[in-house]
């Protein structure tokens, strides 16, 4: 069984050994050890050795800023928030020495005092508390649970929701998209019609009567494509040169073999 | 020992799990109209004097060993699970007045708090937050897990060890509600000051 | 029911332990000369008709559910899944060109296969393996399955519709038929554009 009990220690001031001055040094060698200024109040509270609503408050004082001194006087670096707590334990010395004055717009020093008192026994409480339940029984420690749960076996089982659509255009949308992966632009043979010009002016000269555009073509039987392109270019070459009014064009009907014949007078003018 | 199939049947459940089922969870896999709670305290008591105990805790219900084996089965505490002086101080100041906030924390133990305290507490699972207060600043408020309860073996936080004592001294209270009562000691101290506590439950 | 102080030991120890315990380790923890192996029995026997059952597993001991309550720790769970984009495009490429190795669905996809794609797939029960080919390194191949057929209501694989049902269907508008036909192009090529150029002739 165990006995929380003996943990218990809700006055704190049994088993607390009381502090003298041999004890205030050692305190102050432990500061590191201390959480903050309260935590030394409620050490300095205890060796008062009675319950923590009895305290002398004037006599914490004392004994804090006696500790605040030999402190300083050891040169031991000191966090601000214990000179402050000094600062204001000093403060409230001199108006719990001073007779009170009702009409002060000072604090009320018993009122100061009272608060202090609280908060050291509050301190003191919570800690209590902490060593209870820290020494009461643990999972873990003291008591266990199942050491090898059976959890819930979940069997799943899984449905997929898929159309013949869906298939479809997955694989639509693949080949459409390898095809264009596999796009290989090559360079069509072109014949230019800059060419298509020159062979023409070079050709058309030759040709006194009217000449079908055929026959100014050039051959390449080897190569469609450029032969393709041959015929578009000496189109577009005619056409060039009948703008510019060195050629007539003749075209007896609706897809039908265009001719052309050089223009007399430039011919003669070009030559 | 001749048991109802009901009982077999909550038996197995709780004793499969590790962790705490509530009455509810349970009453789920019994026909409706059931008394599971009934039934519960009958398992309950069947289980009493033997070495494995069916508990009621965080409000529902597991089993463990019993208390008086923890000398046999005692184990160390993982080292994750020991916490600094610090961090037990803070552990039992928000379990003590929860919903508390850090600055209120800070102001119990009269030192700011260590950043790593509370996201140790945190990481314990032991401690939550539990939303922001309608005051100015809307500070977090923190308070204690199932988890927590679960680990102390507490039933709810009312079971905390000496909370009534605490409670009645006053030693709970906000300074100025605690002073108010040192100089005008009232004569029903139940009365002021609920505890946070009930915002659990 | 009183239990000896020793039983209720055994059944804490055995409780507690994460793993089935020896008749030897359970001795340990009782004083010498006790005899474990009759306890047990009768541990085992108390808890015979119980919703759980203390067994002994290849010579060591653990708790367990009653077989007949085991159901309570099942859950028949029927999810409904989506299959990845990446998953329903192996789906069709494996019905598309099946029978067809691992190898060629990449080398069709362009990309290396996910390790989890092939399994998913053959999880929905639409794909199955056909056999090794006979080619060096024997890779398994892949086809439908009957499931597939009977899920997409298809009396056989070649009732899949084809590419040229593809563009019909409006699946393929986005595509320009011209580069389409590199990928088929035995497909619709007497059809194609003939370039204005011809006019002439």
């Amino acid at each position: 069984m165990n006995d929380p009990d003996k943990q218990h220690n809700d006055n704190g001031d049994q088993n607390t050994a009381p502090y003298d001055k041999g004890e205030a040094d050692n305190l102050i060698l432990n500061i590191d050890g201390f959480e903050g200024p309260l935590d030394i109040l409620l050490t300095l509270a205890r060796s008062q050795k009675v319950d923590l609503k009895q305290i002398s408050i004037l006599q914490l004082v004392e004994q804090y800023l006696s500790f605040i001194k030999q402190a300083r006087h050891l040169r031991l670096e000191l966090a601000a928030d214990y000179l402050v707590m000094a600062a204001w334990l000093a403060f409230l010395k001199s108006l719990l020495l001073l007779p009170e004055d009702n009409n002060s717009e000072e604090p009320n020093a018993e009122e100061l005092a009272a608060r202090l008192t609280f908060q050291l026994q509050r301190l003191e409480a919570i800690r209590n508390a902490a060593a209870t339940l820290m020494s009461s029984d643990q999972l873990g420690r003291d008591f266990f649970v199942r050491g090898a749960p059976e959890t819930t076996k979940i069997n799943k089982t899984f449905t997929y929701e898929l159309s013949l659509y869906e298939i479809m255009k997955a694989y639509a949308d693949h080949s459409a998209r390898m095809a264009v992966g596999e796009v290989n632009l090559e360079r069509r043979p072109v014949y230019t019609i800059e060419k298509a010009i020159e062979r023409l002016e070079r050709l058309v000269g030759s040709a006194i009567d009217w000449t079908a555009l055929e026959s100014f073509l050039p051959h390449f039987p080897e190569d469609q494509a450029l032969q393709k392109s041959a015929r578009a270019s000496i189109f577009s070459a005619t056409l060039e040169l009948a703008k510019q009014g060195k050629v007539n064009l003749v075209q007896k009907q609706t897809f039908g073999p265009v001719f052309l014949k050089i223009k007399k007078g430039d011919h003669n003018g070009a030559v | 020992m001749v048991q109802s199939e009901n009982m077999r049947i909550l038996e197995a459940l709780i004793f499969a799990s590790d962790k705490p089922l509530s009455t509810v969870a349970l009453g789920e896999h019994l026909s409706e109209g059931t008394d599971v709670e009934a039934l519960l305290e009958e398992l309950r008591q069947s289980y009493e004097h033997r070495g494995v105990n069916l508990v009621n805790v965080a409000g529902k219900w597991m089993f463990q060993t019993a208390p008086d084996l923890a000398f046999l089965l005692r184990k160390e505490l993982e080292e994750e699970r020991r916490l600094s002086k610090a961090a037990i101080e803070t552990l039992a100041i928000i379990a003590y007045h929860q919903p508390v906030t850090r600055a209120e924390v800070e102001d119990i133990r009269g030192v700011s708090m260590n950043k790593g305290t509370l996201d140790v507490l945190l990481e314990t699972g032991w401690v939550r937050p539990l939303g922001r207060r309608r005051t100015p600043g809307r500070p977090m408020t923190y308070g204690t897990s199932e988890a927590f309860l679960v680990n102390f073996g507490l039933n709810s936080i009312k079971d905390l060890p000496g909370l009534k004592e605490l409670k009645a001294a006053g030693l709970l209270d906000n300074v100025n509600v605690a002073l108010l009562n040192l100089v005008n000691p009232q004569e029903d101290i139940e009365e002021q000051g609920e505890l946070p506590v009930e915002n659990l439950s």
